[in-house]
């Protein structure tokens, strides 16, 4: 059947979709949901008719799910390393393209009680410092920034993700935290970000493409085009992104 | 007009316990914004995720009922090696993390699963929509309903199913008019904890079947994503889901204590 | 076996309770159960009922099996019509007394309604009729032994088992409630359990004594309740039965000799009837007494035998209980010719 | 020796329900490549990962026992609305999402949180210990030994109870040698459903007690990580989880059928 | 009240049983309550007991409050020390019959092998020492309630109250149950139900019966059960009680006749003992019969009343129920002198 054509048992809308109503399905990684809700709503108001519909979630959970059949349009990760497993995959009709990049920033809470300016307050004794976990994609980027910067940051917990991290700080738990910087910017004014000069080792790039099982792959081309096009990087600029 | 006791140092532990419970619950409401509250949780994602929770949940819970009930008096009145591997197997979706379990069910019922293909024939694809939401909340919550109704089971024994059967009631009848009314408090401890986890359910849902607003994205995936921004409305879209809990089992309980008020 | 559908032929095993007996009972007959706690009574009904799997034999009912090891058949409890009064009243604590007796007739089908009207027509027959709304825990002891007797007999088996049904009735309600039993017991096969001396007299046709598991005396109630051979069946026994037909609110022999007594219900004259006498209760004198007993009765000795601390003197009409010293006193021997006094208010009658 | 039965017609749902939980299970064991399982599940991290849960839900149960029984107990035998009201409490950890229960925790009981400033005078630092692993799994445990403990004791009823008053017994000893043993069957569900859910507990642990290897990465925690990477590893792990759970239940088990042989 | 630490005095209320009424059972006094079924027996025992909570009034044991409405008294069960043999058995099922016994020692502090020591002695006064390791649910209705009557027993309570003891026993341990029950009643305030008149006869000092809740008859046993004044009371009793020493296996009566009787237990010589004779087994006679009754005894009728069918002739000595016609062949009257018979193995002699 088409993508959207899922049986839905409980009543939701389902069926192909004549041109006046489509659906366009969205696969997006958790960090790009602020700015991509926005594009969303303006791709609808420019294509009467199309909503847009988006499944936020892990890099590797989202690929994970597509593997397995789930039906999309457009897949956007967030970093390089997933979306070559999805091409792998096959799951991407064409070459993916580079839309965003991101960089770490340490995150402390907004009174940053250990008084932290740099990433060399992190070793200090007595300071709690999270981290991600080597095996997420943040996680690989703080380790190569420790080994630019030449230090070796003894966290008090390596986090599943960057929300994780996130979290930590925000509630005060932890006195600081390696996160993105759209991270921090769309984290409110409970934490404050701090950049660093080593952060430029680690740059983390955002692929977006066209899935193979596309219900309507012109429409999800066009998708791409609103993201990568000035429009939408301003607003991807507005949320922290730097351009790829 | 009994006049039964409760040891009353046994009050200690049971206010410790109610504090250590009720203490994050109130931390929880406290760090709430209330003024903001009501757009908080009224926003379109919110309502949608609300709606397709409830209705899940609803629909989850009578599988497990359906299915479970059968299982738990099976369990509690087996004996011997298949019981044991049978309680077993029961016991293996409470154990494993929900995430490992999503992966189980996309192995069974996904497209590449077992079933996959069977299902592919008959053009069912369950994984990623709603059906799979109700695969996935069944699956994690129908060995809390087994488990609890067969302990019930077990403490309430047989003595009055013999009694029904030398008044002429078959299996059935015994089944509908003297079990399952006798186990009436564990069938309904049970229920609210199937239903409780069922609106509680995460783990297996993301993993088997998505997050799609209005498809397959509930509650507490909703509460995912916004904890992503803004805990703040993650919690307060808990407390909502807390809020209808609460008013669910509670109608319940209250229907069940009108009709089972005379039970010993 | 033909032609009685619904005799009982019970011939069991169960090894960890030590029971292994054999037991008839034709159809339309019943046997009364006797036998010390322990004996293994409430064991024989549990298996007939089928709550209880024997290790060894078979069970039939008429020339259907209910149970046979050989041929390991096995017919559940539900499929047996075989209602069971257990020895505790066990009511459903979740239906009122109502509903428990309407539980049978609506678990073989009939509709609510009419179970309904089954249900308040037995509820009467045992005069709980007051109490069909009330749950379980809201009766006393005696009225949940009422309406589980009710509950019982509300299924219209083709075999009925009762354990003990009466301990826990009044002495106003017991009469009345062993009568009912006595009706509804009349012409269908029955095994009945008790400790009560006048509920075998009355209700069996037979008796069995159990011993230890073991049938240790079988036979007509008035010969065990006479003549027992057991331990257990003469230290519960020695009662007389005498058969005949009322006459007048009392009872004509078979040979035309009138037995003075006391019916505890209306008798129809010419009906069946019995009167049970307790053999203490029988005086023997060389001559007809002047006095108050209404039965002065000339009897032959037949036999002479130590009972306890008493002499038994069996007559060719009942037997009397005496002390030594009053056999020496009156010189008795087998073939003495005696005339038997017994005061008419300890002959009970009883329809039969 | 006993006879009773059960519908025939109740073994379709019964196996059905069987095959619904079975048959992801089976995927899941068959997806798993045996040859290199060995080396999976013995790295540093799993064995750590796998003590650490092991020895965290063993406390966690034992605090769910400790002030759980006296809560069903409680809850079994009160009236009125303060019961509603302590049983609406104790459904709360049930319904909310795990990870929201450890926000809810933290506010609690972290450095910022309403007990932080107290805790801190006593020198107690509960975040990031093992310490906060159990706090978080007793807190989404313990509704579910409260609950299935609670059906169980209102099916026993206080018949007994009230038979051991008038034999001198206090409420201590009527609660030690009467209630407790004749509310066994639930005791034993509502433990192992509780212990079940501890071993799997993520969403709370990581939110309130982080995740380090050895001190708060539990096994689910260590399984997600490796599902990042290899999503069989995490399979492999669950797998072991799965047996130490049947085991572990399978002993308590043993145990209590050869000790409570006897009960009704 | 002082110097009588154990007399019970019951003033109770409770409403939706419609039970209201005063009950005193003095230091060391038996009291037997009698009814219908339904009456309120059961009632009255909870309450005492401490498992039910009166509506209105107040238990005293003593100078002590156990419950008193005005005040808001209420003293729980398990501080009152009074046993409560149930109506049910209700053994602990998960407890092993000696273990179920040792259970209220071991409550009341008693360390485990002295408990174990006191279970096992009383299993044997009840004959059931081979079934100690049993469960419950092993155990037959009658040793069930052994076990019971056992484990009531083994606390040593203060106040002793049961509930139909005897009601599931055979024919061969209830007379031993029953002694024992005499025997631990002996000097130990007891409230006893029971439907059999010879337990009311046999542990009672004195009776009530209740009828609807209410007591409609109080006395002491001997007077309520030959001259009964409630409906009840006449229809459950109708007993002569002589009291007396015992003499060479017979009764001494005060006035220095001999009553011939047969004891169920050995009697010792001079030793206080009673003698329960039917008034149905005393006959009338105008001078001495010549035959096997041991007992002629001279005695002045006082009264003459219908009984039912019957006549009841009271005299100075025992009361006799005859036949109308028997009365009019005799002509007797208030004042006549007669002699009455009683059978020596219809007078049944018990230690008192
Ligand atoms: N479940 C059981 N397991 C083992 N033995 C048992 C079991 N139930 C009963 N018994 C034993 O079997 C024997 C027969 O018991 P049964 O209940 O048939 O006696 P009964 O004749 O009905 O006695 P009663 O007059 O006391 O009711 C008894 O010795 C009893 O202890
Ligand atoms: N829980 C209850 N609620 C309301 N009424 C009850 C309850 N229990 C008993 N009754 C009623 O109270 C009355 C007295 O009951 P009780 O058990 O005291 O009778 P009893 O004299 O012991 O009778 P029996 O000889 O049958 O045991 C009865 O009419 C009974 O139906
Ligand atoms: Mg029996
Ligand atoms: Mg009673």
């Amino acid at each position: 059947g088409t993508s959207s054509g899922t049986p839905e048992p409980l009543g939701t809308e389902g069926g192909s979709q004549p041109t006046e109503a489509r659906t366009l399905t969205v696969f997006a990684a958790a960090s790009l949901q602020k700015p991509f809700e926005q594009i969303g709503r303006a791709f609808e108001g420019s294509h009467p008719g199309v909503t847009v519909k988006f499944s936020f979630g892990g890099s590797s959970g989202l690929v994970a799910q597509l593997s397995e059949g789930a039906p999309a349009d457009v897949l956007a990760t967030a970093n390089e390393q997933t979306m070559a497993k999805a091409v792998a995959d096959d799951l991407v009709k064409g070459t993916p393209t580079p839309f965003a990049s991101n960089t770490l920033q340490i995150v402390v809470p907004a009174d940053n009680p250990a008084r932290i300016s740099s990433l060399a307050d992190l070793t200090r004794s007595g300071t709690k410092v999270v981290l991600c976990a080597p095996a997420v994609p943040c996680g690989s980027a703080s380790a190569a920034v420790e080994k630019a910067a030449g230090v070796d940051l003894t966290p008090v917990s390596e986090e599943q993700s960057v929300t994780d991290v996130l979290g930590k700080v925000r509630s005060g738990e932890a006195d600081a935290g390696l996160v993105y910087v759209t991270d921090v910017a769309g984290a409110g004014d409970e934490v404050t970000g701090i950049d660093f000069p080593e952060a430029a080792s680690a740059v983390n790039t955002y692929p977006i493409a066209t899935l193979r099982d596309a219900a309507d792959a012109s429409l999800a081309d066009e998708f791409v085009e609103a993201v990568t096009g000035t429009q939408g990087l301003e607003t991807l600029a507005d949320a922290g992104f730097t351009a790829p | 007009m009994t006049t039964t006791l409760v040891p009353r140092w046994l009050l200690v532990p049971a206010a410790l316990g109610t504090l250590f419970v009720g203490l994050p619950i109130v931390a929880m409401a406290l760090s709430v914004d209330w003024s903001s509250f009501g757009s908080l949780v009224t926003t379109e994602a919110s309502t949608d995720a609300l709606l397709l929770s409830l209705r899940t949940a609803a629909v989850s819970t009578l599988l497990c009922l359906i299915l479970g009930i059968p299982l738990a008096v099976v369990l509690a009145r087996a004996t011997g090696t298949a019981a044991t591997l049978l309680r077993s197997l029961v016991l293996v979706p409470l154990v494993i993390p929900p995430v490992v379990g999503g992966i189980a069910l996309l192995q069974a019922f996904g497209r590449r699963g077992l079933l996959g293909s069977t299902l592919d024939v008959l053009g069912l694809q369950v994984a990623f929509s709603t059906t799979a939401v109700v695969i996935a909340q069944t699956f994690v919550a129908m060995p809390f309903l087994v488990l609890s109704l067969e302990g019930a089971l077990r403490t309430a024994g047989t003595r009055y199913e013999d009694v029904s059967a030398t008044l002429g009631a078959g299996p059935t009848t015994t089944f509908r008019r003297v079990t399952i009314p006798l186990a009436l408090p564990g069938l309904i401890s049970g229920s609210i904890l199937a239903f409780a986890r069922c609106l509680g359910e995460f783990g297996a849902t993301i993993t088997f079947a998505g997050s799609l607003q209005g498809t397959t994205r509930t509650l507490p995936l909703e509460i995912y994503l916004q904890r992503e921004g803004d805990p703040r409305a993650a919690v307060a879209l808990s407390l909502v889901l807390v809020a209808v809990a609460v008013l669910v089992i509670g109608l319940t309980r209250a229907r069940r204590d009108s009709l089972a008020g005379g039970a010993p | 076996m033909t032609g009685e559908p619904h005799a009982l032929h019970v011939d069991l095993t169960v090894d960890d309770r030590d029971v292994a007996l054999d037991l008839t009972v034709g159809q339309g007959e019943t046997v009364a159960l006797l036998g010390p706690n322990g004996a293994g009574k409430s064991t024989v009904l549990g298996a007939v009922a089928g709550l209880l799997r024997p290790d060894r034999g078979s069970i039939r009912l008429g020339d259907r099996a209910l149970f046979d090891a050989a041929t390991r058949t096995w017919v559940p409890p539900h499929e047996r019509r075989i209602a069971l009064l257990a020895q505790d009243a066990r009511l459903f604590p979740h239906l009122s007394a109502l509903d428990n007796v309407a539980f049978g007739p609506r678990s073989q089908g009939t509709p609510r309604r009419d179970a309904t009207t089954v249900a308040t027509r037995w509820l009467e027959e045992v005069g709980m009729t007051a109490y069909a709304r009330r749950r379980p825990r809201e009766l006393s002891g005696g009225q949940a032994q009422k309406v589980a007797i009710a509950r019982a007999l509300a299924t219209e088996p083709a075999v009925l088992l009762v354990d003990e049904p009466l301990s826990a009735l009044d002495v106003e309600s017991a009469p009345d409630v062993r009568d009912l039993l006595r009706r509804v017991t009349h012409d269908r096969t029955t095994l009945v359990v008790t400790h009560d001396v006048l509920d075998a007299a009355l209700l069996a046709d037979r008796v069995a004594v159990l011993h230890a598991g073991r049938v240790v005396e079988e036979g007509e109630t008035s010969r065990v309740l006479s003549r027992p051979t057991s331990d257990f069946g003469a230290r519960f026994a020695g009662l007389n039965l005498v058969r005949g037909v009322a006459s007048d609110g009392d009872l004509r022999m078979p040979d035309g000799r009138l037995l003075h007594g006391i019916a505890e219900t209306a008798l129809d004259d010419g009906a069946p009837a019995a009167a049970v006498v307790a053999p203490s209760a029988v005086s023997v004198h060389l001559d007809t007494p002047h006095g108050s007993p209404r039965n002065s009765l000339n009897a032959t000795v037949t036999d002479l035998e130590p009972h306890g601390q008493l002499v038994r003197v069996r007559t060719d009409l009942l037997s009397a209980d005496i002390t030594p010293p009053a056999v020496a006193d009156l010189g008795l021997a087998r073939g003495s010719r005696v005339v038997l006094s017994v005061k008419a208010t300890e002959v009970h009658l009883h329809p039969a």
